[in-house]
């Protein structure tokens, strides 16, 4: 279970965020243009098909596909099956739409849940400091040291034993804030030092408005990329508890699909295309969650001349 | 001898190329130390670059050519085009005085045998800069420690011996004590004359400090928007400067004991993206007339030694200290 | 005479290193101040980098607490034993100018909001004065207010941002103000345009200066008084004139003799070949 | 000195990350709804049909809080939890395999997990960063953003589909490798490692394949800030080969915060060797836990896992403390 980690460096430049002074010739904002490069572009097409695929289609679907025996076993690719049927009887193709879309829903929710905490406690940290920081960032740094998958398996059954299909998103939630508050933290740190901090303290600024006006705009970069980071962490999180059956298998997301396929041996009963698919789907809706999260960087970077 | 033919020097960008050099031809005598002065983006460090061979994209020498009137090894002449072969043998470049010109995890020693043109011998080089060092006013142990123990002083001067051991005929040394404390600074300046003397060889000093220039150098080249507008012995550049741009500019600088009003140059040099016609001091300058708008001053020797671009050299502005178009 | 500022046995320690071995730098050394004269002054702080002449500024400005000892500006305590925090009324008697313009203008916010927030927050106007009073500040520095509003530090140069700095400081009408480095970062050409214009404040608006420097040339040029500090100590105050035609002590006279100027040499140059 | 203090900080972080894992280990169990002693006295009454007398429950509640250090208010509990698991590593014993105690069954299975880990991470970690900074030294060139690519594509693949592809591919598509993979059981002979390592070359895959592309990416940016140095400007200016300039001046100082950036990722990493080794059943502790989390088994599975957050943070300890050794600004003050 990765968690996909922002690359060091990006955070180091957004860390840093280091304004050097432009060179003239003069710049002006040039609206929204900055905003999209080749990277980003393609990363949100993919996310576009898979987000509205997976929230829009189930409602043509007739039969709910996470109930078993509802067609024959293991049929091939036919037009009634486009990607054929389970091993348990359920369309496939639904099968993997309804995951995608079950996946997605618990990504955004522990994506929101994590920004929230994070921010929260990096800015606070950060801006803070002393004991307070201390205290904060030894929590911070034994969660990012302790693996989560160990402590996801006791609280497996917790998970499996809760018919609310989120628990698991508030556990990974608790649990996996660490990351992104480190990364906020410092960010602060090396904005705490800028000399417009001290402008805006000599213009009345009180702690709250120079939290807002002058932190929050080079920290709204990153949360943008974290978000995103952290919506990938999450789905990857769920998708290998439920892997190795310690989540609540019987709801279908992209780690269910493929602990079926792999418990109902697809490999022997020569029905790939139920392993085949969900590892295609996988790998691109990662790839295009990806491609937003650097193209976001790339595109912050440039404009506060960075890049 | 170091000569300079109608050098232009281009940066391509998104834009379109523009001209950070734009025509400059010098002739520049050995054995001396020549300072080049000018404001910010007037090209001064392009045209180092430029000298020591540092071209690559987005920069290219456009046009002219430069010899250095040293012989390689083979007696053939070296130009811009095989100087790169003789960095740190016959050339050398000391860089601006930035906190880490050294690598900051490897002993100071190591860093004076990692280029090619270092004898390959390690051990023998090491004995030599160790002896050599100590002139500089540099412990023994400088070599073996670490760059992040040494004082910005000292590091300049490790800079300072590794650009000097080998003897090169020409030196280039650009902004080299910015960065420093003005007592640090005046040692690091006198180290650098002591040293021209010795070896009688030829050094390029960039300096935006008027008063280090004065200090150090026996010749002058003032920059101004990518060209030459006076070129000349120190001397008599500081005492009677032909071109306004280097009045005002020696104007510009308070000096201890001296109450004369003294008034920054207003405006701001040219866009070099625009079309630029005529001498390009012309808005700013308070002699302008007609023929400097429209016809571009070249630079003609006014007094022996002593170069300027600019229609009206030598004529005086108002009353000095007054500047009458204020 | 009226106090302009005085500081009493002004120390700072910094504590280097955790428990095992702590090392202590003494940025400010038991420094003592006193400036007392009826009309405005501009004094200079020279000094060279770890001389503590920025501590000193930013203990002014209450950005640093000092370990021990007082600083008043006119009758204000600014500093010292539990003062702390920057309040409506210090802020009303104390303005910065930072160093490197670029950096005291965030790059997300429109120049002339931090002019607004002075003159609504600090200065109490409403909103309209705001505008007025942003407009008359410009005008004091030789700034149209038509150019400044809704635009971002990347569309000005370095000296017009750093006068666009000092209209922001000049807004609440204050009793001091420091600044640190102003000119350092702008092309030497164009510092006298700076120089001159607090020189003009100082005459005509009435505004007192603490300028903080390593350029002694431009201290000569423009102080009344001058502070010359070393390692953290205060080595010789008095008449900028006085103090740099007679100095009194041996690192006051090794920093005149080490500025490169243009009148005498230190070495005669003999003219190459 | 900068490396006493630098060790001192760092080992304090270390007991105290130590401390936490224990704790959330002891505590966590008792936050849940379901009492593990209930949960396995309904499992022998269902093997036993329902034949257990009241009071014979009873006893076996009695007995079975003992060995579960259930006894006494929450604190005391703790204290002996703790006394127990730091002083001892003593966990009780396994259920399913009575009376084996479950330090024994863990430590004779924790260095397969750390072979594996160790091995396919420094393995990913130096591929990774040479491919890294050679990516980054030559961004400005076409070629340098192939390699990039590979970084691309593979960092954001997760474990889970790594390792069933690995399998899918060359364990049934090209069946090179073991479906399965057997390990044999005895004392150490040539034969015998050369079977351990065919059988675990897919799990060791998997992991190098998951850290490769995110040393790539992170070295590669890292590399491509450390160009812009002035200290590599200027051994350029000294006319210093391509080769010299990339390995002794932009790899040696971007790869420090590589190093720290892989004592970081350890708990990540061994959370894909713990899923690896599951999928692969390899025979480590991430299965140990597996199986004793499905059969309940809950010594084990506290015991397994608060040994893997003791070998995690060791791990990043150790890291930690050869940074000193690579960055002469913390070894000499």
């Amino acid at each position: 279970m990765t968690a996909t980690r922002q690359t060091a460096a990006t955070s180091a430049d957004l860390a840093a965020g280091r304004a050097t002074p432009p060179s003239r010739p003069r710049r002006t904002a040039a609206g929204w243009l900055w905003l999209f490069n080749t990277r980003l572009v393609l990363g949100l097409v993919i996310l576009a098909i898979f987000v509205v695929g997976s929230f829009v289609l189930p409602f043509f679907c007739r039969v709910d596909p996470a109930l078993q025996a509802s067609y024959m076993k293991n049929l091939h690719a036919s037009p009634a099956h486009w990607l054929g049927t389970t091993g348990l009887g359920q369309d496939t193709l639904w099968f993997l739409i309804f995951a995608v879309r079950n996946s997605l829903t618990l990504g955004i929710f522990v994506g929101i849940g994590i920004s929230a905490i994070s921010t929260a406690i990096g800015l606070s940290a950060g801006y803070i400091g002393g004991l307070y920081e201390r205290l904060v960032m030894l929590i911070v740094d034994s969660f990012i040291t302790i693996p989560l998958l160990p402590i996801l398996i006791i609280l497996g059954a917790a998970i499996r034993g809760n018919n609310n299909f989120l628990t698991i998103g508030v556990i990974i939630v608790v649990f996996g804030w660490a990351w992104n508050a480190r990364t906020i933290r410092s960010m602060v740190l090396s904005l705490r030092e800028r000399e417009f901090i001290n402008m805006a303290r000599f213009s009345g600024a009180g702690t709250l408005d120079i939290l807002i006006r002058e932190i929050f705009p080079y920290v709204s970069a990153y949360l943008v990329v974290g978000f995103i980071n952290t919506v990938l962490f999450a789905i990857n999180t769920e998708a290998t508890l439920a892997v190795i059956g310690l989540s609540k298998v019987e709801v279908p997301t992209l780690g269910s699909i493929i602990f079926w396929a792999l418990n109902y041996n697809a490999l022997f009963t020569g029905n790939f295309v139920w392993l085949l698919a969900p590892i295609v789907a996988t790998v691109l809706l990662f790839l295009g969650l990806f491609l937003v999260s650097t193209g976001f960087n790339a595109a912050f970077a440039s404009k506060r001349g960075v890049a | 001898m170091i000569r300079l033919d109608n050098v232009v020097a281009s940066y391509r960008t998104g834009r379109g190329s523009i001209n950070a050099v734009d025509g400059v031809s010098l002739e520049i005598p050995d054995g001396c130390i020549l300072g080049v002065a000018g404001e910010s983006g007037c090209g001064k460090s392009t045209l180092m670059k430029l000298i020591y061979g540092d071209v690559q994209s987005p920069m290219a020498l456009a046009a002219g050519s430069i010899e250095y009137g040293f012989a390689d090894g083979r007696g053939q002449p070296i130009t811009s085009q095989t100087i790169r072969q003789h960095w740190f043998s016959r050339i050398s470049y000391i860089p601006q005085s930035s906190m880490n010109s050294l690598n900051p995890v490897v002993r100071v020693g190591s860093q004076f045998v990692d280029f090619p043109g270092a004898d390959p011998d390690k051990k023998r080089v090491l004995e030599q800069v160790r002896a050599y060092i100590g002139k500089l006013g540099l412990p023994v142990e400088t070599l073996d420690a670490y760059p992040h123990q040494l004082s910005g002083g000292m590091r300049q001067r490790v800079m300072i011996a590794m650009a000097t051991f080998f003897q090169p005929d020409l030196i280039l040394a650009d902004e080299p004590t910015t960065a420093l404390d003005v007592v640090v600074q005046k040692d690091i300046l006198m180290l650098l004359m002591e040293l021209q003397e010795q070896m009688g060889n030829t050094i390029l000093l960039v300096s935006h400090d008027m008063g280090v220039h004065y200090q150090v150098t026996t010749r002058m080249l003032i920059m101004y928007a990518a060209k030459a507008v006076e070129y000349g012995e120190s001397e008599s550049v500081f005492r009677a400067p032909l071109h306004p741009y280097t009045r005002m500019l020696i104007d510009s600088l308070p000096t201890i004991g001296d109450d004369r009003a003294r008034d920054g140059i207003p405006g701001r040099p040219p866009s070099l993206w625009q079309e630029l016609r005529g001498c390009r001091f012309a808005d700013r300058c308070p002699l302008a007339t007609a023929r400097c708008r429209s016809e571009e001053p070249a630079l003609v020797e006014h007094r022996p030694n002593h170069f300027a671009a600019c229609h009206h050299a030598g004529e005086l502005l108002a009353p000095s200290g007054g500047p009458a178009w204020q | 005479m009226a106090v302009i500022l005085r500081t009493e046995g002004l120390n700072k320690v910094y504590r280097l290193g955790s428990f095992t071995r702590s090392r202590e730098i003494r940025a400010l050394n038991d420094v003592n101040l006193n400036v007392e004269s009826d009309t405005p002054v501009i004094v200079s702080v020279v000094g060279e980098s770890g001389s503590g002449k920025t501590t000193l500024a930013k203990t002014l400005l209450r950005l640093v607490q000092p370990s021990s000892g007082r600083a008043t500006i006119y009758d204000r305590v600014v500093a010292g034993p539990g003062v702390r925090g920057i309040d409506k009324q210090f802020l009303a008697a104390v303005q910065p100018i930072f160093q490197n313009p670029f950096e005291a203008f965030s790059r997300y916010r429109t120049v002339d909001s931090y002019l607004h927030e002075t003159a609504i927050r600090v200065a109490g106007h409403d909103r309209a004065g705001a505008t007025d009073a942003s407009a008359k500040a410009l005008a004091a520095v030789g700034l149209d207010y038509a150019d400044v509003r809704g635009k971002y530090t990347n569309q000005f140069s370095g000296g017009e941002l750093q006068r666009v700095s000092i209209a922001r400081a000049l807004i609440p009408g204050p009793s001091l103000i420091v600044a640190d480095e102003p000119v350092s970062m702008i092309d030497a050409s164009r510092r006298m345009i700076i120089i001159n214009l607090f020189r003009r404040l100082k005459e005509e608006a009435g505004r007192s200066f603490l300028y903080i420097t390593h350029d002694l040339a431009t201290a000569y040029y423009i102080s009344d008084y001058v502070a010359v500090m070393s390692k953290g100590t205060l080595v010789e105050f008095g008449p900028a004139r006085q103090v740099m035609a007679d100095p009194q002590h041996a690192y006051t006279r090794l920093l005149l003799d080490s500025i490169p100027t243009t009148r005498t040499r230190w070495r005669p140059r003999k003219a190459a070949a | 000195m900068g490396v006493i203090q630098y060790v001192a900080k760092r080992v304090g972080l270390y007991l105290a990350v130590l401390f936490i894992g224990v704790t959330i280990t002891f505590f966590l169990p008792r936050l849940l709804p379901t009492n593990p002693i209930d949960a396995y006295i309904g499992q022998i009454q269902s093997r036993a049909n329902g034949v257990l007398s009241a009071d014979a429950i009873a006893q076996l509640r009695q007995n079975l809080e003992e060995l579960y250090g259930l006894k006494g208010n929450l604190f005391s509990q703790y204290v002996g939890y703790l006394n127990r698991v730091i002083f001892h590593l003593d966990f009780g014993p396994s259920f399913t395999y009575y009376p084996t105690p479950v330090s024994g069954m863990i430590l004779n299975a924790l260095p397969w997990t750390l072979g594996l880990l160790l091995v396919s991470t420094v393995i990913a970690w130096v591929l990774g960063n040479l491919v890294g900074v050679v990516a980054g030294y030559f961004h400005t060139r076409r070629a340098a953003t192939v390699l990039e690519v590979v970084g691309i594509l593979l960092y954001p693949i997760p474990y889970y589909i790594l390792a069933v592809s690995v399998i899918l591919l060359l364990a049934y598509v090209i069946p090179i490798f073991p479906l399965s993979p057997t390990f044999p059981v005895g004392d150490l002979s040539l034969q015998m490692v050369g079977s351990i390592i065919y059988n675990s070359t897919l799990p060791a895959l998997t992991l190098v394949l998951a850290g490769f592309g995110w040393n790539i990416l992170s070295m590669k940016a890292l590399a491509v800030a450390t160009t812009e140095e002035p200290y590599v400007t200027f051994a350029r200016l000294k006319g210093t080969s391509n080769w010299t300039r990339m390995v002794r001046y932009v790899f040696r100082n971007a790869m420090l915060p590589q190093v720290t950036a892989l004592a970081l990722s350890l708990g990540t990493v061994f959370n894909g060797a713990l899923l690896t080794e599951i999928l692969f059943s390899y025979p480590g502790v991430g299965l140990i836990m597996r199986t004793a989390a499905s059969s309940g088994d809950y010594n084990v599975l506290y015991g397994a896992i608060t040994l893997s957050i003791l070998a995690v943070a060791t791990a990043g300890l150790v890291i930690d403390l050869i940074y000193p050794l690579l960055d002469p600004r913390i070894r000499h003050r």
